[in-house]
């Protein structure tokens, strides 16, 4: 993990050198234990701030369409980006929908191997203080007051890094190669085909239960690249969608939709599940578009910009059973 | 215990539509209770919270000066939610009202003072209520000489138009109206209200200038004003901001650490001076 | 959430029809004009084509006390904006999908295709989704309504 | 923190499931529970459903006073009618176990709703029927920052009755009035504090002070605070994404917006939160926005807690309960800003 840092820090002090770059994103140190943030470099001696560790969960690609606005008509360099493989798709995503252009962009990729849920290690430890953490090739070592714990990377996940199918990103002008620790085979989350086993009344109850936990703070919406809408349905008052309250169908409402606006177009980066103040699992509702989106439409959204989305073309034959025909 | 939040209930007697464009209305409101009537003291310069049931609730100027007993002037330009369903308000419907809120234009400090009004567009309406306030016969005496500059983009846009050509023939206060492009039979000045006022140029010692209008108006007429010799203290500005509570407490209208729905709308310009300038 | 076995025949649901202009519409007329019998609990909202349905209307029926809702557009090839009922498909098959994973009765939320000319499919279409609907019961679970309770504690 | 004047008892811990037996006879009480790995305020049947070894609760206590929905007024959309008929509130409440830091969130609380006039109604009708009784810190946890903002883990501001845990017995001390008859309940089963208590509690609370450290002197970090065009306001905003976690779960923050609801045939008046990080929350209805940007929107936040508050209430509006810290999805630490403003001449 420390080679992959001085490799970031070596390219943005050549980037900003060579005068490429005026800004950068990328991770610094935070100020919480197990934890990164994001931080906006835009001059060359300060780039020893860049950090490189399991704990970069941010998705970084959800600062690309307001600095893209920001900047339009001055004439500036292009924005540097660190790309895990899911903030890369979320770029590919943003570049296709026209809210980013490709060469105002330089994108550094980074394979990853999964990032740590530091919220499942600190309940663990319940509340105890963390002087310091490092970090080995496959766990992360913690040192309390008493001593040292260490824990086992591929156990504290999270889900979405748990079967991630881009671990490298699909679009990058450099790419580092971190050590390439493989997480789990691809395939269908244990917990999502367990909930889409359960009764209606079932699923129903779990979907209503989940979302009455929502206090309206719109952090899932703010963090997600996609939701980058000027004024969002769920804040519209000329005509107003939804109310302002939570009453319980409104939450409904405002989840359903704000989920379903992400058809075909989420990258699955977990990055609304880590921003709910009240651990909502929306996972366990996103994922289904995700995985319906793929087998209906054969389409893995952020993996190539030419690749047109799903809801923005059509086939003549494309199936609908679902329709209803009298009998 | 009162509560703030509840509306008194008031009639709308009269609507008078204001311009040509038909998007700036002047409703006369009458109290529905005698007692709320009563409640009801207010000084030109506060503010009160328009209140539709099922749209919620708008601050506007209350362009009635005290003395015009038994009835409120507000004069509502169509622009959002509850102002597009006021508009739709017919003649003899009930509506609710919350206030006065906000403090008043300086009149102590104004007594024994010439008086300047600098008004734009549609926010004339707080300026309305004290230029009435001042003609009162027992109340004209106590303020020395009054000046109106008062301009709108277009002659459809001027409001309270008759009583602008009233004005006009008094011969107790000088009026000048302009606008910023005439048509063909506008016979009266054409130009921007401070480029009128720098024309005008009022003398500056014992006056007090009262300004309010559009952000743009405001931005070039103060340096103007400057210029003329005013000093800070003695501009006073009235301001808008986006307002829910009207009583201090919703957080949203603040410059700095006033509240323009309580510690304002009406500011001296070396308040504002003071208070960073993100209004 | 309390499923009410309301399943006797006298309950009338009340159902959303977002009907398009140019072929549904005119297949219900022609229907009504052939006096073809069909339940009267459709209400009708005319939209220029099936694409013109955004899902947001459809949650915002379920949540104003419509007990279901049926999007009819032009048979695929027949759209008058060519490709408008294509991309509703698309739309569709993705918010019935959805819909039903998170729980609510498949058979609340139906799309169709009917032609101008095919009254009595139209008539046959509200039959068959009037008695899914009332199979289902009233929507009681996603109403919103007007004594919500608050967080006083 | 002065013990003279004060009344000062101690309870046994086994005496305290009669102590809850005996209060929730004329009260009910809230007390700390976890629920799914989540420290909440909720109401307990018995002194068993409490779980005490909690840092602190998630969400702040101010929902009990100012809840995130609240109806002001309904009315008939038809023949608009208004009916301000208020819930009624039936028996008083004891929010047992609030930490310090919230306790005093909520005296600043009163200072908005009930000291400027005119005082909320809302707000006053569940605040008078609420008693608090707060239980001193003895472990902080990392993002607790209240000795660097005049509060403390055995602050007393804002609470009826504080509870300081011993081992083996709690030491109670009654600070108000209305404490004193919460604490009249258990007379029979408390008993006057011996001077070995009186000292294990002053050094319990001492090493509890010591563990956090103090970040930021609020004194010199308000002089450059007042910079309103400083530089470093451009580059602090910039991670931040604009959502309302950190206003919502603030215990001091209590802007609000009043809508209109209408659900045919009634209608309703309803207050909810609402944030100053929110795009819209200053925009005006002609479009112009006196806080464009996520820089200005982040500006008032700080500025409002930590100068506006303090000239116009003459207190900072926050407790440094962290809470902000915790939950904030790209970690924006309050603190480091206020460092910041420190070394900045």
């Amino acid at each position: 993990m420390k080679q992959a840092e001085h490799e970031i820090m070596s390219n943005v002090e050549r980037l900003f050198a060579d005068k490429k770059i005026d800004l950068f994103i990328g991770y610094e140190k935070g100020t919480l234990p197990l934890r990164t943030s994001p931080c906006f470099i835009d001059d060359r001696n300060t780039v020893r701030r860049l950090v490189w560790n399991s704990c970069c969960s941010n998705n970084l690609a959800v600062y690309l369409p307001r600095l893209m606005l920001h900047r339009k008509g001055k004439n500036s360099k292009r924005i540097g980006i660190l790309c895990k493989g899911c903030d890369s798709r979320s770029v590919v995503e943003l570049i296709k929908e026209k809210q980013v252009d490709r060469d105002c962009l330089y994108i550094i990729g980074i394979s990853c191997s999964g990032i740590i849920d530091s919220s499942k290690i600190l309940s663990e430890l319940d509340g105890e203080g963390i002087l310091s953490y490092d970090e080995t090739s496959d766990s992360i070592v913690v040192e309390l007051a008493e001593g040292e714990r260490s824990f086992p990377k591929h156990e504290y996940l999270y889900e979405s890094c748990c079967n991630c199918a881009y671990a490298t990103p699909t679009v990058y002008d450099i790419l580092i190669r971190t050590v390439q620790f493989a997480p789990k085979v691809a395939g269908p989350d244990p917990n999502i085909t367990a909930f889409a086993h359960k009764t209606r009344e079932e699923r129903w109850r779990i979907f209503e239960e989940e979302t009455s936990k929502c206090i309206r703070c719109y952090a899932c919406r703010n963090a997600c690249p996609n939701c980058y809408c000027k004024e969002c349905f769920a804040e519209q008052t000329k005509p107003r969608w939804i109310g302002v309250t939570n009453d319980r169908s409104d939450l409904l409402f405002y989840h359903t939709m704000r989920i379903f606006h992400q058809a075909g177009r989420c990258v699955d980066c977990g990055a609304c599940v880590r921003a709910c103040p009240m651990n909502i699992n929306l996972r366990l509702f996103t994922r289904v578009l995700v995985d319906e989106v793929k087998e209906r439409f054969g389409y893995e959204p952020g993996v190539s910009i030419k690749e047109p989305p799903p809801l923005a073309t059509f086939s003549l034959n494309d199936k609908q059973e679902f329709m209803t025909e009298p009998d | 215990m009162n509560n703030p939040y509840i509306p008194a209930s008031v009639k709308i007697d009269d609507i008078i539509i204001e311009n040509e464009a038909g998007d700036i209305r002047t409703f006369r409101l009458t109290f529905a209770y005698k007692k709320d009537e009563r409640k009801f003291s207010f000084l030109p310069g506060q503010f009160a919270e328009l209140s539709v049931l099922g749209a919620g609730e708008c601050p506007i100027g209350i362009a009635s000066s005290p003395t015009e007993k038994g009835y409120l002037l507000f004069t509502v330009k169509r622009a959002g939610v509850v102002t597009t369903q006021l508009h739709r308000a017919e003649r003899g419907e009930i509506i609710g009202l919350r206030g006065p809120l906000g403090n008043t234009y300086p009149l102590q400090k104004m007594e024994g003072h010439n008086i300047l009004i600098v008004g734009g567009g549609f926010a004339f309406t707080t300026l309305r209520a004290v230029i009435k306030y001042i003609l009162e016969e027992n109340n004209r005496k106590r303020f020395d000489d009054l000046t109106i500059i008062y301009g709108a983009r277009t002659p459809g846009e001027l409001i309270y138009k008759n009583e602008l050509w009233e004005w006009e023939k008094r011969r107790d206060m000088t009026t000048y109206i302009t606008v910023d492009r005439g048509d063909k039979d506008w016979k009266r000045r054409e130009g921007f209200v401070p480029s009128v006022l720098k024309e005008v140029a009022p003398r500056s010692n014992e006056t007090i200038a009262l300004v309010c209008g559009p952000p743009i108006m405001i931005k070039f007429t103060l340096p103007v004003l400057d210029e003329l010799g005013f000093i800070p203290e003695s501009i006073f500005l009235s301001l808008e901001m986006r307002m829910k509570c009207g009583i201090g407490k919703c957080g949203r209208c603040n410059i700095g650490h006033k509240y323009v729905c309580k510690d304002g709308p009406v500011f001296s310009f070396r308040e504002l001076q003071e208070l960073p300038n993100e209004y | 959430m309390k499923e009410s076995p309301n399943k006797t025949s006298n309950f009338e649901p009340k159902i959303l029809a977002f009907l398009c202009n140019w072929c549904s519409y005119a297949g219900a007329d022609l229907a009504g004009v052939s006096r073809f019998q069909y339940p009267p609990t459709v209400r009708v909202i005319r939209v220029p084509c099936s694409g013109r349905v955004n899902p947001v209307y459809i949650i915002k029926a379920l949540q104003n006390g419509f007990d279901g809702v049926l999007v009819s557009g032009c048979h695929p090839g027949d759209c008058h904006y060519i490709s408008g009922n294509f991309f509703a498909r698309r739309k569709f098959a993705l918010l019935k999908k959805f819909l039903e994973y998170v729980g609510v009765e498949p058979e609340r939320i139906q799309f169709s295709w009917v032609s101008a000319a095919e009254g009595v499919r139209f008539a046959k279409i509200i039959e068959k989704v009037t008695d899914d609907i009332r199979k289902c019961g009233p929507l009681t679970y996603f109403k919103k309504s007007n004594n919500s309770i608050e967080k006083v504690i | 923190m002065s013990n003279k004047g004060k009344k000062v008892a101690v309870l046994n811990r086994q005496d305290l499931t009669a102590f809850f037996t005996s209060l929730s006879k004329r009260f009910r009480i809230f007390g700390p529970s976890r629920i799914h790995r989540v420290d909440s305020l909720v109401e307990i049947a018995s002194a068993d459903a409490i779980n005490f070894n909690y840092r602190n609760m998630k969400m702040s206590p101010k929902a009990f006073f100012f809840p995130q929905t609240q109806t002001l007024f309904s009315f008939d959309n038809e023949s608009k009618d208004v009916n301000t008929s208020e819930p009624c509130q039936d028996r008083q409440r004891i929010l047992f176990g609030l930490r310090p830091c919230d306790a005093q969130s909520i005296w600043l609380l009163d200072k908005v709703f009930v000291e400027n006039t005119p005082s909320d109604p809302y707000y006053m009708k569940l605040r008078t029927s609420t008693r608090i009784v707060s239980l001193a810190c003895t472990h902080p946890s990392p993002t607790c920052f209240c000795t660097s903002v005049n509060c403390g883990p055995d602050s007393e501001i804002g609470a009826d009755v504080i509870f300081y845990e011993l081992n083996g017995c709690y030491l109670i001390k009654t600070l108000t009035p209305e404490g004193e008859d919460v604490v009249a309940v258990a007379n029979d089963i408390v008993k006057p504090p011996t001077e070995k208590e009186l000292s294990e509690k002053e050094d319990i609370m001492r090493k509890a002070r010591e563990k956090m450290k103090r970040v930021f002197d609020l004194e010199c970090a308000q002089k450059t605070l007042d910079n309103f065009d400083a530089p470093r306001w451009a580059r602090l905003y910039q991670k931040c994404l604009g959502c309302g976690v950190c206003t919502y779960l603030c215990p001091t923050c209590h802007c609000f917006d009043i809508t209109d609801e209408v659900v045919q045939p009634r209608g309703r008046r309803v207050r909810t939160w609402d944030s100053c990080m929110y795009q819209l929350f200053t925009l005006h209805a002609s479009g112009h926005n006196p806080r464009p940007t996520q820089k200005e929107r982040m500006r008032q936040r700080i500025m409002h807690k930590f100068s506006y508050a303090r000239k116009y209430y003459g207190h900072a509006f926050c407790v440094g309960c962290g809470r902000c810290i915790t939950y904030c999805p790209v970690n924006v630490d309050i603190r480091q800003f206020m460092k910041k403003f420190m070394e900045e001449k």
